[in-house]
């Protein structure tokens, strides 16, 4: 981006923020970008509450490291808007402080990555200070943070913590995978008196999507079928909601087999119930996930649906997950540590083998 | 010298410095008759830092401590009673039992909580003073914690953000020479705790945190500083813990010598003697006190015996507010047989057995300690 | 403990950490608590290997927290021994430093519970530096922690961090349950080229029992079978292993139900070829742990094993964790969230429901 | 004014400073083409702080740094053509393409690594600096950062624990004024980053960053007192970065004259001048300096270009070593059905989709930013 672009997009964002309803013409519902889309639901929740602000590195005057904050600082002003220092571990505990005295803070941690730095006030003190002092206080904060793989950006900075962050009691966690999503799940975590871990997908913030204006609001665990189907269930999250659409495409076009898509949009809690009723009419399950193989998403799934629909299974679930090592930086390694849609059809024939045929015809 | 107060202060003074020295001997007591599980760390010693300082505060400011803060809710005015009932692990408890000794927490008068880990409480403080500044509110965050939490990546993070942002909070060391068995000098490489946040920008002094009346000067003198100029300061009140670090520690890191000399200026006794010489206090009012404490501390124990365990139908209360909006929390509802433990008192022979047995000192050569504890 | 029975306590100690040979009389196993073998693996390996030394809060002069450094000070002098500020990340960070420099550290995070704190060290930095500098550098340190609940200590202390841990590639995770083990695992270790993380129970190091002398050293990856059954597999972590073996006693004498018990010793790498020999066998299986359900071993477990043998299983693998919640203080809540062997036993009955009645008559 | 040195220094610290120059520029040149990925951090204008340091220190010295550490390899001696090579994220890079960037390697001249998390290098400098003490050598560590990482907790407990140790630690901040977007009167309270550390017990000292000869002598002094007198201290050298913090960087944080103003301290015009007035190199020196730096720098291309992607067959290669007294390590082998990309540069379209679409900068009205990149 070069400078002269930048005034302009900034004057564009103000527009945007300041009246949501601008890209709106004739009933249509406008399309928005994920990082507008988690923008506005910021900037909404800031005119609707006095009480929320946003606190985090460059999320001010540099804009937010990937523009999510972009325009809020000019709106809200130096108050609501905060630049940190680099002190993960005590933006996280300035901000479980501040909504124990009952301010609402947003903090955004710049990437999952520095969130390790952080993880001692996120658990031991966010997660745990609500059922310790036996909800005489609450700590209603949501802690914003991007992650995943796919820009060669390496070992230190590729990490998915899903996996870390849904086994700790104490916390919500969510991971949209649509601008609409992000939108109304944000708004959802910024409202809610719980401490909302709030993971987004690098990879996702350029992606468009059809966000509804307006007050929508998600509510935590209730999963989003994304394509109905018959013969499998696949379960993606994040960006791997993505890749499995797009396996359930070829699976359609190629295999003739019909793929019913879930994005589970939060995983603590999770909507196992939708999950379930998918696989007791598909019968297989194939789960997707970036994070490594050990104690995953996948594992955490496979489980619960194994124990709760063994009979209804025909196969074992199969589950794609990245690779069991650190992000490597070379394009070529690290497009092979992430999962894509061809590893997604390869489960799902594994999981169907034999059971269809090639069933092209068959619809 | 700081000129003594009125008659009422000083009762006032030396009633709640009583009252947290009796506490502390008794929760001691019970905990050796097993009446408190985890962790004890008594503030014996440090009874003039507390009080001194909690005198200073406003009953809208805010305090925030470590695991070693019975005394410190009981300045602010908590019911021994529920103190005692927290630590009994008991329904009646300032936490309903969920927290235990380490973690007190009294929401009403704002002492926001005891923390189980070491530094974890800095950046809670910083929070506490930034949601004050932003609603333009004139209340002011102590945030006490001891000289080995000074070492913490925390210290540095918070003293600089606190700094930058000039909230209104008093950063106390309560300095009393050990970060458990480690000696100030072998943790710390400069001992002059005052000016260890210097370098951030945050003025400090160093103050006799066993002189209740200088404890609360000067610490008034700080909070007035953060009040009134919106600026962090860091006092370092010089004081000593004369029990062990927690209830079952051998002290085989210092010399009985120095804790008898630090004895000789025990705050209460050297406090109580000022008062009756400066003809503030007589010998009656200072057995009256006395008499008083143990009173209450007594029926804190009689209380926290009657006050019930937890049920256990509330293990999972609280633990997310369900809202209206929002979908369902219990993620164990969902979760396919949690099978475990439904047995409380009545926990099955191993987990007793292993209990016991694991626990540091239940060496079982070592008759004359009558409960299992562990160290740390 | 008094001051005058400490005294008495480490000349005791000096004898034992000086000559490891005192307690063998005509042959016969030594008698040692897992403190003690703790103790005497770093004494062995220290004594071998200049390399080898100590670092942490409170293992010097204080003997460590949990005793397990007791007269290693004594033997080694401060150079070997040290004692930290309390700073996790940079105690690890220091550690992990030294380790690239040839040195061998071992340290000693003070409970598992303050490991949060030093999250970034360990998974940024020791897990990942090997891998990422391609191995031209290694990092040969063990950072050893105590773990679980059981002596009320509360939603901060209380943690079971085996599930975070073995997500990580680049990590080894060991979690003896055995004074016999314990040595044998730290032995190996402490020679390891990898970073390992060595997670003991709090609740185990008074337990007694049989420790070989001399250089047994456990290999990783070899998991243990502590008793041999046909019916159920039951696999069992750190204190849950024994909670296992009670519970197939009762069983056994209760239920005439014949449970195999598996300790896996380490969960990274893990044993699983054992593991599934057992339940290809007993075609039923149940994995006790401590921590919490979601994303936890088990279900780590669970899931590899229903992959691998889904055509074995006679019915879903049972799990039975600790309750979703920070660990509460109070004695029965406590109890309440921690698994029993009762439990494991209603566990195993609901996977052999049926099968096999009450076959107390039956052997 | 520190003195000039003889003509073969001169010709050293030019042409290393030289190098570093070229390499950074066509780096930058070479990302824009897209045969680099992730995220790019130039170290141009702080080249004589690089420079200054290395040329004082020992080839046995330690050095370790941040992801801004192209320059710092070179500087060591490490080739140009493997530098490159990392950063295309090829088999001849550093690190056999597996770090990029960020985490450049070089054991054999002892630079230990670049390293993507702030402030993580700290604690790992007072560990290479506590080998050296502990087997009695005398070698120095010298650790680099930015002004950002002395706000990190790190840098606070590092700092303490180096001076109770007393390790022979050089601390360096690269004080460029800016932690990415955030200026330093913004991100630290206190902005003379010497004292910072004085609360910690290490004397610091600020020196001109921009002059390569003030920092070879004033390190060189600080490296003495690690050497010779076992105690770590603190260097600010004040610098200043003149592209953006990375490679896509539309610096609204930052005025145009500023910058404008601290190119007149170009730290190679200002030392060329410099050499060239007093007479120790002549122009054409200079020239051949440039001329072999180019040189160097497009064979580097050269080489990078046409050094192999790695095989896909090392993906798990160098995870752990495998020893033969320990059991089998490769976790994925006994892991079922690891069903995942085998792609490589034929990665499927929709992650390529993905990947590019997602990039911060990938707005796809900006035609003419040719390569999409993320910010920090
Ligand atoms: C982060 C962390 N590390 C270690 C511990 C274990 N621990 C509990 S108290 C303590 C000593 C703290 O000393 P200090 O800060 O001086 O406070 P004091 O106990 O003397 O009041 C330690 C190491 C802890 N609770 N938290
Ligand atoms: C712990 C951590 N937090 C945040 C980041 C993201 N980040 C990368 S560089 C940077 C700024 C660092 O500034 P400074 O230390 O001054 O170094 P400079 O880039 O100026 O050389 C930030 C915030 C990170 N890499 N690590
Ligand atoms: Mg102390
Ligand atoms: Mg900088």
């Amino acid at each position: 981006m070069t400078p002269q672009k930048t005034a302009q997009t900034e004057e564009e964002t103000e527009a945007k923020v300041n009246d949501d309803s601008t890209e709106s013409k004739d009933g249509e519902v406008p399309v928005l970008r994920m990082r507008e889309a988690l923008r506005d639901a910021m900037a909404e929740e800031m005119r609707r509450d006095e009480d929320v602000f946003v606190m985090g590195e460059d999320v001010g005057v540099f804009q937010g490291a990937f523009k999510v904050t972009e325009g809020l600082l000019d709106e809200f002003g130096e108050k609501r808007v905060r630049d940190t220092p680099i002190s993960e571990n005590s933006i996280v505990g300035t901000g479980v402080g501040a909504a124990m005295a009952g301010l609402r803070p947003i903090v955004e941690l710049m990437t999952v990555n520095f969130s390790l730095l952080a993880f001692d006030q996120i658990i031991n003190h966010a997660a745990a200070i609500p059922y310790m002092f036996n909800g005489h206080v609450r700590v209603p904060m949501v802690i914003r943070m991007p992650g995943g793989g796919g820009h060669q950006l390496g070992p230190t900075h590729s990490h998915s913590f899903e996996a870390l962050f849904l086994q700790i009691p104490g916390l919500l966690v969510a991971c949209p995978s649509t601008p609409a999503d992000g939108k109304a799940l944000l708004k959802a975590a910024i409202r809610d008196e719980n401490p909302v871990i709030f993971i987004e997908h690098e990879s996702l913030y350029g992606i468009k999507g059809e966000v509804p204006e307006g007050e929508r609001v998600q509510r935590f665990g209730e999963a989003a079928i994304r394509r109905e189907g018959t013969d499998v269930t696949i379960v993606g999250v994040l960006k791997m909601a993505h890749v499995a659409e797009k396996a359930a495409e070829i699976l359609e076009a190629e295999h003739g087999i019909s793929a019913e898509v879930i994005d589970p949009r939060t995983l603590r809690p999770l909507d196992l119930d939708t999950i379930l009723e998918s696989v007791r009419k598909t019968n297989r399950a194939v789960v997707v996930e970036e994070g490594w193989p050990h104690g995953g998403v996948g594992a955490n799934l496979s489980t619960l649906i194994t124990e709760q629909a063994f009979d209804y299974l025909d196969a074992p679930i199969q589950r794609v997950t990245g690779a069991d090592v650190p992000m490597p930086y070379s394009k070529r390694l690290e497009q092979a540590a992430i999962p894509h849609e061809e590893n997604v059809v390869e489960a799902v024939l594994a999981t169907t083998e034999g059971a269809f045929g090639n069933r092209k015809d068959r619809s | 010298m700081v000129e003594i107060p009125d008659r009422e202060t000083c009762l006032d003074l030396l009633s709640r410095m009583s009252l947290i020295r009796r506490f502390e001997e008794e929760a001691g007591r019970q905990y050796q008759r097993a009446k408190a599980g985890g962790f004890l760390h008594l503030a014996i010693g440090e009874e003039a830092t507390i009080v001194g300082t909690t005198s200073a505060m406003r009953d809208d400011d805010y305090l925030i401590g470590t695991y070693r803060t019975h005394g410190h809710a009981l300045a602010r005015g908590t019911s021994a009673d529920a103190v005692m009932a927290e630590i009994f692990g008991r329904e009646g408890g300032t936490s309903g039992g969920r927290g235990g000794s380490m973690h007190i927490f009294d929401l009403e008068r704002r002492f926001m909580g005891g923390y189980g880990i070491v530094g974890g409480n800095l950046p809670l403080a910083a929070g506490l003073a930034l949601a004050s500044q932003y609603r333009d509110e004139d209340t002011v965050t102590v945030c006490m914690f001891g000289d080995g939490a000074t070492n913490t990546g925390n210290f540095g993070e918070t003293m600089n953000m606190a700094a930058l942002w000039g909230l209104p909070v008093v950063f106390l060391v309560e300095n009393n020479l050990y970060g458990m068995g480690t000696a100030i000098d072998r943790h710390s490489a400069v001992t002059d705790l005052s000016r260890k946040a210097e370098g951030y920008g945050i003025a400090g002094e160093r103050i006799d945190g066993m002189d209740v009346l200088a404890v609360r000067e000067r610490v008034a003198a700080h909070i007035d500083i953060a009040r009134n100029e919106g600026r962090p300061t860091l006092v370092e009140a010089f004081t000593y813990r004369y029990r062990g670090h927690s209830a079952a520690d051998p002290e085989v890191y210092r010399e009985k010598e120095e804790v008898e000399e630090w004895r000789e200026k025990d705050p209460l006794v050297t406090f109580a003697a000022r008062c009756e010489d400066e003809g503030v206090l007589t010998p009656e009012d200072v057995e009256k006190i006395k008499a008083e404490a143990d009173e209450t501390v007594k029926a804190a124990v009689e209380f926290a015996d009657a006050s019930p365990e937890p049920s256990l139908e509330s293990l999972y209360d609280e633990l997310y507010v369900v809202s209206e909006t929002m979908g369902w929390y219990a993620v164990d509802e969902r979760s396919p047989e949690p099978h475990r433990g439904e047995y409380g008192e009545d926990a099955p022979a191993l987990a007793k057995e292993l209990a016991e047995s694991g626990a540091a000192h239940a060496e079982d050569e070592q008759e004359e300690q009558s409960r299992p504890g562990v160290r740390s």
